[in-house]
């Protein structure tokens, strides 16, 4: 069954704008009303996440076909990973129900499903200038929800990442409408299928131009190193909801952008490959610096977004092999770090709830016998995080090696080694905290709906570890839009 | 001490700025700005140009760009302003206590007071005319609403003790966007196309009452642009102590 | 019905035993009931086909995971040998582990953990490609972390020691997967042996390497050995057995398939070779005698019994890697045999000691003594076994030892062999040292009044000790299992019969040698029962030169501690644990990197914008100079 | 396998055989030392007279019955291993069992009556078992270094067949590989419990250390095993080194008994010449005697094996 994937946009959009109505009318319900707009977001992905398996879902906008228009053409990747980001989405909000009253809830709510909303645009338009409004959209949520401070940090506001991030956002967005001015120039359209197209004709130079601005700004998004540096103070301090968006949300919308405008857009308009070779070493320099720097962490909310900054350098890295394999286990790889982070955030968040300022690594000791259930999700978290089988990171990292080997790219092998067992290294630290039984902890209850997010999420885990086979439609469909750029000039053409 | 440090934290900030600034520059002068790349056919703006009006029933090309060929990216802005707005206030809620406070200015002069109730009432009414005149004449929703804000807000610096309806400003905010989106989605309904301009004919050209949807959507917008500014404005101002 | 030939049927059976005792973990007897009789069937199929003889070597059943992906299982008489050593123990440990388990600490599901290992040791044998065997070497692996924490203090560093080994095993067949991928486009066996017969020299060292970090790490081969006596020392008693007996040997079985499928004869010997000795065999068979004799000195200076019987266990697979490394049919023989001995004597050497400290609480050597009064039938079970460790010819131990020797010599290989004596001469000190402080002695009084081990601990140790004994008779029953074994990677086994072994350069009767040891005894009876037996009196009752060594006797004076002081005072400094030292040196300069990567990573905005600048540059640059721009 | 008529009798004699020549033999170094010490000294029957007495002690006692099993154990060990040791020649067992083989055959003894000793509760005897293993690791080294050698050399690790090869005039393997057969002998000294390496003994320090609890018809059988090992050890030399004592043509029951005599009397000869050594040498400590054979015995024992090793390559 299909439904017009505009309705993914709207759907969130009349949710926002409901919510200063019911703020006045009936203050208790305003908060979950952006619930009610990320399920209403499930349902249209739900109903046509059918059709994905057939190919890309399209729709267009105000009467007129692209690229007069603009046109929503969301492939079978956008598709992917529209759903994993509502997901994350979801576990962020549904997570969140315990009773408790917090304080800018619902504001934060609102900006959780604005945020989301974005990147979802951001990965289903077929508009590059649209790519660029919902980008705003990201960013600026991502600005409020940086500044919303942790519960129990003791400063009422965040802010130096709010700040930090609002600053480079700022310029991250300034770059990418440079770039797409310079797109639209050269080839006078700002359909994405129509720049690929003409992209041959243009002056290697403007095309250069273009792709160094569209790399620092959406590299700063997407977290990749050296661009980064804002990213540590924005987890550090942030929400561990923040933490989850940030690195399984929105920065995931970003790298989605990046690889679509370098690949599709850029890639042959530059010589040798040299976009893909760019994107390669600096996703593995991002995987590497990332999980050093995550090993060398003392605070778990910075050790989780090191680590997150590195899986957004494997990412890049794997997708930017540009063999059937290397898209494979990127795509794999995404879907397990959605699936795998965002638990651990939240059981981070659980376990350091009533810490005031940094949440040292001990704050999960004995965490197995204080709050069993925790345990068990965190744990699980961390082994797919690893990717231990049978996990979908296990299926990402094995197509990975097995491209990467075949690719011949030694010194790209040992980098993923290295940083593996970086990444062995801290994980297995939180791991031996949560199983160190030695000193007495108090009795802890995780909340019920933590509890069940986080358990549907191992499930998914564990689906998806198990029977990757369906996927493998879907992945067709990615290694066909990500290698060979016609397939997806193809598919804009409505 | 200070100066060098200042001097350090400004040139990284100014390499980069003339390193962009050159490769933007020479990126187009390459391209050749406003000159037709491709055929003429192809281009979008020539498109626009040739069909713009009789497409879209607007006489104004810009606005037929900005409501109907891109009219999803206009609501998007529309929601960029929303969140731009909504996390201010945030933020100012999120200052310690004493950020929060309003700071005594000088109290405003007779001729500002009395001058300013004066202009008020014109400017708005200006700002509604720009808005809903926006198919016809240069100027739109956007500008129409800001108009507005500004009225807004030399009231609140004419009477910096005036009490203002914060509900009233939200509410006429969330209708108006909620009526853009309820335009958007008639065209879902009828068409199946978000954002089409279903109206057979569009009226005649010209008209004040022309363009189809059109000028329904930038009154949406001038309104929840001028409420939305003019809640900015308001929040800006702070808690009274 | 030949199950084997499915060998998912296996898999399912085992499965099926882990799954419910991993759900029924809190309902102890439970677990416990359906994993003895899920591995106890899948041990009698294992068994059964073996004896039937219908192992299909070409058989290979696939189970599709993607398109072009699917995980392939199937067994030969290679792999059936490390299948069946583990599939038979398994039961065995599961049984002994009933009593002790019983009456532990209920918080953590043993029984489900272990038989996930199970499977995926099992699985390790059973694999055709590296991906199936990589996904059941990381499933075999990983459940044993959490049984290693047995709330001894250090138990923590141990269980991180095995889980960084653990990554670093899993980095390796992954390196190995990637090789293979590159050069063949597949991952399955038959790739990997034509990714070896196309591939460079370069590649095939890397082979090497990667496969002794991978397959020697579970095996505990020098250096990667050092967490072998940590995680052995502090896992849960029952569980030790299977975890140096059964777990470790997928190690060996991955080192033999590097070595001896995937490059295989031809290609080490076509870099040249000294009396059929080549550099590559060489360099193993190096390395695993200086594992032999680093882990006998090792287990010799130890106070702590497991950890001396772990390090007794790098000592021995230090062995069979020599026989690896070697190479030809005798010593290959003698490696394959050696798996066979060493599951079983290691098995029942750990159930003995587990045994003891099931009763005692006890594990370090100067705090027990006199078990032989109290617990006669461990000390005769834990007595083979020594024997057997120590290669004393009245067990089977000797002959797989025998087989290393005699082809280190038929190689002409001279410095192996004194190397591998001093390991053995190692062996008997550190088997003595632990029979005298565990089983010698005067017995303490709180323990005099402890029980033999239970029936269901001693039976599993009993069937052991038997087998030990038997073997030692008839070497070539063995033998059987292990030419054909053999002949499936392509090797000829040497000549035996049912009672002897033949090498080029000498024999081994094991019945003879029994025959001798029969007339021995005769004699030494006739002599002994010429006279009345002799009058049993009190341990108290010794000899002390006319003086109370310590007032009223009512203390036991048990020499226990630091008993080969001299040699350790002198040994020490060598073996000081370097390796290990080595490893955390490699630590602590990797955080001290990571540390210098967070610093560039601060926070600070000046430096960042710097960065950003940087990066222009650089993307510039490479724009510039590569892609055509400008 | 085969058993010709001589080897079933030689099966039965040989332990006979051993036990009146390790009795002997030690009947004569008793009167040997005493001669060097310039006293009178037992007589040489003195051996056989003083294990009589023990077996006819009325009682003996025992702390366990592990006691009584490490005393049968030393026999039995001891037994074996003299099973497979040519004398004369004639390679009664070892046909079937060869140099690694006996290594480990031999340990069956020693180990075995460490158990016997361990079993006491006494601590003297814990701490001479452990210096007795100690110095089995310190000679250890130079003596499988000089096995291997002999081993290579004649290219067989039976050692019937080494004896056979040294058959003939000047054919003995000292000539061949002298600095073996030096480090070998050296590391005799402290096979044979001989000072300086008499630390597991050591009577004044740990009254006797094993035998301290041993009495009557136990000790009776640790003085039977004592006296045979020697017979072992030092024919083991004449077997690897001295030509096993083969000079007449043993096919003849009369030849075979000539070489057997001379076997007797080479083996005597290295045992007078570990006396010797020993009347005149005080204890060493046990760290020494690890110093002293990881050494110059294991340094000769190497040269010699490098010698082996290269000229089987065929360098020299």
């Amino acid at each position: 069954m299909t439904v017009d994937p505009v309705l993914l946009i709207v759907i969130p959009l009349v949710a926002a704008f409901l919510v200063p109505i019911t703020s006045i009318f009936m203050k208790g319900l305003a908060k979950w009303i952006p619930l009610l707009g990320l399920i209403g977001m499930a349902v249209v992905m739900a109903l046509d996440f059918g059709d994905l398996y057939d190919g890309p879902v399209t729709s267009i906008t105000g009467g007129f076909g692209p690229p007069w228009g603009i046109s929503i053409i969301m492939t079978p990747f956008g598709g992917l990973l529209a759903t994993g980001m509502i997901g994350v989405a979801l576990f962020v909000m549904i997570s969140e129900i315990d009773g408790k009253k917090r304080a800018h809830q619902t504001v934060y709510n609102t900006m959780v499903m604005m945020a989301t909303t974005g990147a979802v645009g951001m990965v289903i338009t077929g508009d590059i200038f649209n790519m660029f409004v919902f980008l705003e959209i990201t960013a600026i949520a991502g600005v409020v929800l940086a500044a919303i401070p942790r519960d129990g940090h003791e400063k009422g506001l965040n802010w130096r990442g709010a700040a930090v991030y609002a600053l480079v956002g700022g310029v991250a967005s300034f770059l990418v409408l440079a770039g797409i001015a310079l797109l639209y120039g050269a080839t006078s359209t700002l359909n994405i299928y129509q720049i690929a197209e003409r992209i041959e004709g243009v002056d290697t130079f403007v095309v250069g131009a273009a792709f160094l601005t569209m790399f620092i700004g959406l590299g700063i998004e997407s977290e990749l190193f050296p661009l980064n540096g804002w990213a540590p103070e924005v987890y550090r301090g942030s929400k561990w909801g923040t933490g989850s968006l940030f690195s399984g949300v929105i920065g995931k919308a970003g790298l989605l952008a990046l690889l679509r405008i370098s690949f599709v857009v850029l890639s042959p308009g530059l010589e040798n490959g040299i976009v893909m070779d760019i994107l390669l070493w600096v996703g593995a320099a991002t995987y590497l610096f990332g999980e050093a720097a995550a090993f060398s962490s003392k605070d778990l909310y910075r050790v989780l977004g090191y680590s997150s900054i590195g899986v957004f350098g494997l990412l890049v890295a794997s997708f930017s092999l540009g063999v059937a394999d290397g898209i494979r286990g990127g795509t794999m790889l995404l879907l397990g770090h959605m699936l795998a982070k965002p638990i651990l955030f939240s059981m981070m968040g659980f376990a350091g709830r009533k810490k005031k300022g940094d949440v040292p690594l001990s704050s999960l000791k004995g965490l197995i016998r204080s709050s069993p259930s925790a345990g068990i999700i965190m744990t699980i978290g961390i082994l797919a995080l690893i990717g231990m089988p049978p996990s979908p990171t296990f299926w990402g990292k094995y197509f990975l090696f097995s491209a990467a080997g075949s690719e011949g790219q030694w010194l790209l092998i040992s980098i993923l080694i290295i940083g593996t067992l970086f990444e062995a290294g801290y994980l297995g630290r939180m791991l031996f905290n949560i199983f160190d039984t030695r000193k007495e902890r108090k009795a802890d209850t995780l909340p019920l709906a933590r509890g069940i997010m986080g358990a549907l999420f191992v499930f998914f885990i564990f689906l998806i570890g198990f029977l990757p086979g369906p996927l493998e439609d879907i992945i067709t469909f990615v290694i066909a839009e990500l290698i060979d750029p016609l397939n997806y000039i193809s598919w804009g053409s409505i | 001490m200070m100066e060098r440090s200042t001097i350090q934290r400004s040139l990284p900030a100014l390499a980069i700025s003339i390193l962009i600034a050159g490769t933007l520059f020479l990126a187009f002068v390459e391209i050749g700005f406003g000159e037709n790349k491709v055929d003429s056919e192809d281009a979008v703006a020539n498109r626009y140009i040739a069909n713009g009006t009789t497409e879209t029933g607007s006489s104004n090309l810009v606005t037929s760009v900005v409501v109907n060929y891109r009219g999803f990216d206009t609501l998007g802005e529309v929601t960029v302003l929303f969140l731009a707005a909504t996390g201010v206030g945030a933020m100012i809620n999120l200052l310690p206590e004493d950020g929060k406070k309003r700071s005594k200015g000088p109290k405003p002069s007779l001729i500002m007071t009395q001058g300013g109730m004066l202009a008020i009432p014109v400017i708005a009414l200006f700002g509604t005319y720009v808005f809903l005149h926006g198919h016809l004449s240069p100027g739109g929703g956007f500008q129409g609403g800001v108009i507005i804000a500004t009225a807004f807000l030399l009231y609140l610096i004419a009477k910096p003790d005036a009490k203002t309806s914060h509900r009233t400003l939200s509410l006429s905010e969330s209708l108006a966007g909620l009526s853009f989106i309820g335009i958007g989605l008639i065209g879902l309904a009828v068409s199946g196309i978000f954002l089409d301009n279903v109206i057979e004919g569009f009226g005649v050209l010209g008209e004040l009452v022309s363009g189809g949807l059109l000028p329904l959507i930038y009154i949406a917008i001038g309104i929840k642009v001028g409420s939305e500014m003019s809640g900015l404005v308001e929040k800006m101002r702070g808690d009274a102590s | 019905m030949n199950l084997i030939n499915e060998p998912a049927t296996l898999l399912i059976i085992l499965g099926t035993g882990a799954g419910t005792a991993l759900l029924l973990w809190k309902v102890r007897w439970m677990a416990a009931l359906m994993s003895i009789i899920s591995s106890a069937i899948a041990a009698g199929v294992v068994i059964h086909t073996g004896l039937l003889g219908k192992i299909a070597s070409n058989e290979i059943w696939e189970f599709e995971i993607f398109n072009d992906l699917s995980l392939t299982l199937g067994t030969n008489w290679f792999s059936y040998l490390f299948l069946a050593s583990i599939a038979v123990l398994a039961p065995l440990v599961l049984i002994y582990s009933w009593e002790p388990m019983r009456t532990r600490q209920k918080d953590r599901p043993f029984y489900g953990l272990f038989m996930i290992s199970l499977v995926g040791a099992v699985g390790v044998t059973m694999a055709r490609d590296l991906l199936t065997l990589f996904l059941f070497w990381e499933l075999m692996t990983w459940p044993v972390i959490l049984l290693i924490g047995d709330g001894r203090p250090r138990s923590g560093k141990a269980m991180k020691l095995y889980f960084g080994f653990g990554m670093l095993s899993a980095s390796g067949i992954l390196g190995i997967l990637s090789i293979v991928s590159w050069s063949e486009g597949g991952v399955a066996y038959t790739d990997a042996v034509n990714a070896m017969a196309d591939g460079s020299t370069g590649i095939r060292i890397a082979m090497v390497l990667l496969g002794a970090m991978a397959f020697g790490t579970k095996a505990a081969l020098a250096p990667f050995h050092i967490w072998a006596p940590a995680a052995y020392g502090h896992t849960e008693d029952p569980f030790t057995a299977f975890f140096s007996g059964g777990l470790s040997k997928t190690g060996i079985y991955g080192a033999f398939l590097v070595v001896d499928v995937f490059i295989g004869t031809t290609i080490l010997i076509s870099y040249g070779s000294v009396n059929g000795l080549t550099p590559i065999g060489f360099f193993i068979a190096i390395t695993g005698a200086i594992t032999a004799l680093i882990g006998g000195i090792m287990a010799m200076m130890q106070d702590d019994a497991k950890k001396l019987l772990a390090y007794s266990s790098i000592s021995q697979l230090g062995y069979i890697f020599v026989g690896l490394g070697v190479g030809g049919s005798t010593a290959t023989a003698g490696a394959l045999y050696h798996v066979l001995n060493h599951t079983a004597f290691k098995a029942v050497l750990f159930m003995g000691l587990g045994a003891v400290i099931y009763r005692t609480g006890e594990y370090r050597l100067s705090k027990l003594g006199g078990m032989i009064h109290v617990m006669p039938l461990t000390f005769w079970c834990f007595l083979v076994g020594i024997f057997a460790a120590a290669a004393i010819p009245i067990t089977s131990g000797l002959a797989s030892k025998w087989l290393i020797y005699e082809g280190a010599l038929e190689k002409g290989v001279g410095i192996l062999v004194p190397i591998l004596f001093l390991a053995s001469a190692a062996a008997f000190l550190y088997s003595f040292r632990i029979l005298q402080g565990g089983f010698m002695g005067q017995l303490r009084d709180e323990f005099k009044d402890i029980k033999e081990a239970p029936i269901t601990m001693l039976i599993p140790m009993i069937i052991i000790m038997i087998a030990l004994i038997v073997v030692a008779f008839i070497p070539g029953l063995p033998m059987e299992l292990i030419s054909r074994a053999m002949a499936d990677i392509g090797m000829e086994a040497p000549e035996y019969s049912l009672i002897s072994l033949e090498s080029g350069v000498g024999s081994y009767s094991g019945l003879v040698v029994m025959l001798a040891v029969v007339a021995g005894f005769i004699t030494a009876v006739l002599m002994f029962f010429s006279r009345p037996l002799g009058r049993h009196i009190d341990l108290r009752d010794t000899f002390t030169a006319g003086e109370e060594p310590i007032p009223n006797m009512d203390k036991r004076y048990h020499y226990a501690w630091k008993f080969y002081a001299p040699y350790e005072r002198f040994l020490r400094p060598y073996f000081n644990n370097w390796i290990g030292k080595g490893w955390a040196k490699v630590y602590k300069v990797s955080s001290q990197v990571a540390r210098l990567h967070r610093s560039v990573m601060n926070g600070d905005m000046t430096g960042y914008i710097w960065l950003i600048f940087g990066a222009m540059v650089l993307v510039g640059m490479v724009l510039y100079r590569y892609g055509g721009w400008f | 396998m085969t058993f010709s008529t001589t080897s079933w009798v030689m099966i039965f004699l040989t332990p006979i055989l051993a036990f009146i020549l390790g009795h002997l033999f030690l009947g004569i170094s008793r009167k040997f030392t005493a001669r060097i010490h310039r006293r009178v000294g037992p007589p040489v029957m003195q051996q056989f007279i003083d294990v009589m007495k023990l077996f006819g002690k009325r009682e003996s006692t025992t702390h366990s019955w592990v006691q009584d099993m490490g005393a049968l154990f030393a026999v039995i060990g001891v037994i074996a291993s003299i099973l497979f040791i040519p004398i004369g020649g004639e390679a009664v067992l070892s046909f079937q069992g060869d140099l690694i083989v006996l290594a480990y055959l031999l340990v069956i003894a020693p180990l075995g009556m460490a158990l016997g000793t361990g079993a006491t509760g006494n601590p003297n005897s814990a701490i001479g078992v452990s210096r007795g293993l100690m110095l089995m690791m310190a000679y250890e080294l130079p003596f499988a270094m000089v096995l291997v050698a002999v081993m290579l050399y004649y290219d067989t690790a039976s050692l019937g067949d080494i004896v056979a090869a040294q058959k003939g005039a000047f054919n003995w393997a000292i000539l061949a590989l002298p600095l073996s057969a030096i480090a070998a002998d050296l590391s005799l000294q402290a096979m044979l419990g001989e000072k300086p390496f008499d630390q597991p003994v050591a009577p004044s320090e740990i009254a006797s250390g094993p035998m301290v609890e041993f009495g009557g018809k136990y000790l009776g059988m640790l003085m039977v095993w004592h006296a045979m090992s020697i017979v072992v050890e030092a024919g083991l030399f004449v077997d690897l080194f001295l030509g096993g004592g083969v000079i007449f043509p043993g096919d003849s029951v009369l030849g075979l008994i000539g070489n057997i005599i001379v076997w007797a009397i080479l083996a005597l000869m290295m045992w007078l010449i570990s006396v010797s050594i020993n009347t005149v040498f005080g204890r060493f400590k046990m760290g020494q005697s690890l110093k002293f054979y990881w050494g110059v015995p294991t340094l000769l024992a190497l040269l010699s094996l490098s010698y082996v090793v290269i000229s089987n390559l065929g360098v020299i």
